[in-house]
């Protein structure tokens, strides 16, 4: 391997070459910017020792004039665009990307539209992938937010859908949205939405009786054969 | 003769079939069936979850075996002719080509699953663009109506398809024992005496023919009918016994035999 | 834009250090691989000298131990974490990859992968049972769409590999995989299973009655209970 790699040795950082690596690799899939103390407990060195590397990665980037850089945002890390390059990245914003929702993202909207409110873990269950990288499009974009959190342990974030998406719409309220008539969901969504509303993990009961009250019509999941609730 | 099926998990229908053929001695026609499925059965009860496909899967692969069984059984003799005889040809060939076909797959979904492995040591970096150009982004939603997002969330509802097992390739079984016994209590009387090849003669699918047979023997052991056979080979006489009434026959649900 | 930076040149790659700065910074917001001629066209200079420009890109943060990687995937360029950084990512993803594929879905995978377009009927007589769950899991996880009907009678789905099953092996372009051809058993494989296949009929004389009882008109035994058709 490259050990003669035209790099800056990091024995005043106190954090080896491999920490830094690790803090690239992860600050790279990222979505949103991560605190220096999570990284510190992730690779299990000191959140000062991570404040300093990621300091000098900065340094680092800037220095060989990278198209990217390393930035302090928001209580946490990130990687952006360098903003000097920002008539570039706009070119390719406007002119490279899709202009329309992907099946997969529609189909997200749509489940937050009707079942919410909804926690990501939920929607992943639902979907069968990961959605991280579609709720934060969506979220970004304005069509969702976060309304609520779920009462049950982790304190899930719970989504909705937004005014901005009403409006988009043409709707008043999210009643209005046509009604999914007599549709049945899949045995999984509703195994998926029931989860989500366990907050006692170890009472089977709770889950039978939720599961029991569904096909009567509890509010909290009947909603999807009938209107949604706003 | 007994088989152990020491393979964890077949996992295609053809599997096990290749499997049993791969480890040389074993020969289709010798093979034990109901040895094969005990040892199946004790494998699939050692795992933790019963695999539904897995275990349906399992249901075709013997069924191919018992098709091809009987077709050696039940054309009998030396009197089956040259285009029986070339169609079972043909019929191993398709089997042999099909197998061929399967392992092939098989090794192919093997660099699959290691490209897929070694790919996943990398997450891609998915993270968008930044919120200072979000103005430019292009309206996604742009056209979508409320008729779309139903659309939408139905097909993201929607139930997964529930498995179902593909049986074009087996023959399938028109007629029950029941509905033969049915057909011949109404026939028989009517008719005295008459012979098996008679009750049959409209009949052209051997199943049917062995189902009816079958039929015969059930009213038989209701002593409803009387079957007489003159000799080896000989034509088989079916008779109605005097004062039987077609009423005191017990529908059958299921020939258990 | 300032272009006297203290950067090594790359006046042998034919790009200029700025347009390599541009790459960077839109590969950083791309939520997609970006096709190479995408970014010639956004920025104005050939294909080729993109592609050779990525190539150099890459080279450079592999020479410089890099966490992340710029990689050539799915038609297009991305960043990705280092995959020797994937016990530490593994740590931070929550959600994790994909789950695995049973064999059942790669078999299916690979018969699409391979014949591709496919309808469900074929890969089903390939398969030898129903595939009608394993492809709507393939699509619905993303490594196969409907691609096109099948022109003729009954105008069959017809479906192929997406952009996403690129990714997920790794692979630039289909053709990436290694050809069918070395999958074909060898010819003692072959032999073996022709050895399995003998027919050695013996008959048994408890069923001869039944035999000799329907043995005339009973001619359609050859499709009645017909072996596998392809």
């Amino acid at each position: 391997m490259g050990d003669d790699a035209p790099v800056a040795d990091d024995e005043a950082t106190g954090v080896d070459r491999e920490a830094r690596r690790a803090v690239e690799a992860i600050l790279m899939v990222a979505v949103d910017p991560v605190p220096a103390n999570l990284l510190a407990q992730l690779l299990e060195v000191s959140t000062a020792s991570i404040e300093e590397a990621c300091a000098n990665l900065a340094d680092e980037f800037e220095a060989q004039r990278r198209g990217f850089a390393l930035v302090r945002v928001g209580g946490g890390y990130r990687f952006q665009s360098h903003p000097d390059q920002a008539p570039w990245v706009e070119r390719f914003v406007v002119d490279g990307q899709s202009s329309r929702l992907t099946a997969a993202a529609l189909e997200t909207l749509a489940i937050v539209a009707y079942k919410q409110p909804v926690s990501r873990a939920q929607l992943s269950a639902i979907r069968g992938v990961d959605v991280e990288t579609v709720v934060r499009t969506l979220q970004q974009r304005g069509y969702i937010d976060e309304v609520t959190r779920d009462p049950g342990p982790g304190n899930a974030i719970m989504y909705g859908t937004t005014r901005e998406f009403l409006e988009r719409m043409g709707l008043d309220d999210i009643v209005q949205l046509p009604p999914l008539g007599d549709f049945v969901p899949g045995p999984e969504v509703v195994e998926a939405l029931e989860r989500g509303l366990r907050s006692d993990p170890e009472v089977e009961e709770t889950v039978a009786m939720v599961a029991d009250g569904s096909a009567e019509g509890t509010p909290a999941d009947a909603d999807g054969a009938a209107a949604p609730e706003g | 003769m007994s088989v152990t099926v020491s393979t964890p998990v077949y996992e295609g229908p053809f599997d096990l079939l290749l499997n049993l053929i791969m480890k040389e001695e074993v020969e289709l026609y010798e093979v034990s069936l109901s040895s094969i499925v005990d040892a199946y059965l004790a494998e699939l009860e050692r795992l933790d979850t019963c695999d539904l496909e897995m275990a349906t899967e399992f249901l075709l692969i013997a069924a191919i075996l018992v098709e091809l069984k009987t077709r050696r059984l039940l054309p009998s003799d030396q009197r089956m002719d040259q285009d029986d005889e070339f169609g079972l040809w043909e019929e191993r060939d398709l089997l042999l080509a099909r197998l061929l076909e399967c392992k092939t797959f098989k090794d192919a979904a093997v660099v699959l699953r290691r490209l897929a492995a070694e790919a996943s040591l990398s997450w891609p970096r998915r993270t968008g663009i930044e919120d200072r150009f979000l103005h430019l982004a292009p309206d996604v939603l742009e056209g979508v109506t409320p008729d779309d997002v139903r659309s939408a969330c139905l097909r993201a509802l929607a139930p997964r398809p529930t498995f179902h097992v593909d049986t074009e390739h087996i023959a399938p079984i028109r007629i029950s024992v029941a509905d033969a016994v049915a057909a011949l209590i109404d026939e028989i009387p009517r008719q005295g005496m008459v012979t098996f090849r008679h009750l049959t003669r409209d009949l052209f699918d051997r199943i049917e023919i062995v189902v009816r047979f079958l039929a015969v023997l059930e009213l038989y052991k209701q002593g409803v009918v009387e079957i007489d056979q003159l000799g080896s080979f000989g034509d088989i006489h079916v008779g109605w016994r005097p004062g039987a009434e077609p009423a005191d026959v017990d529908l059958i649900d299921a020939y258990e035999g």
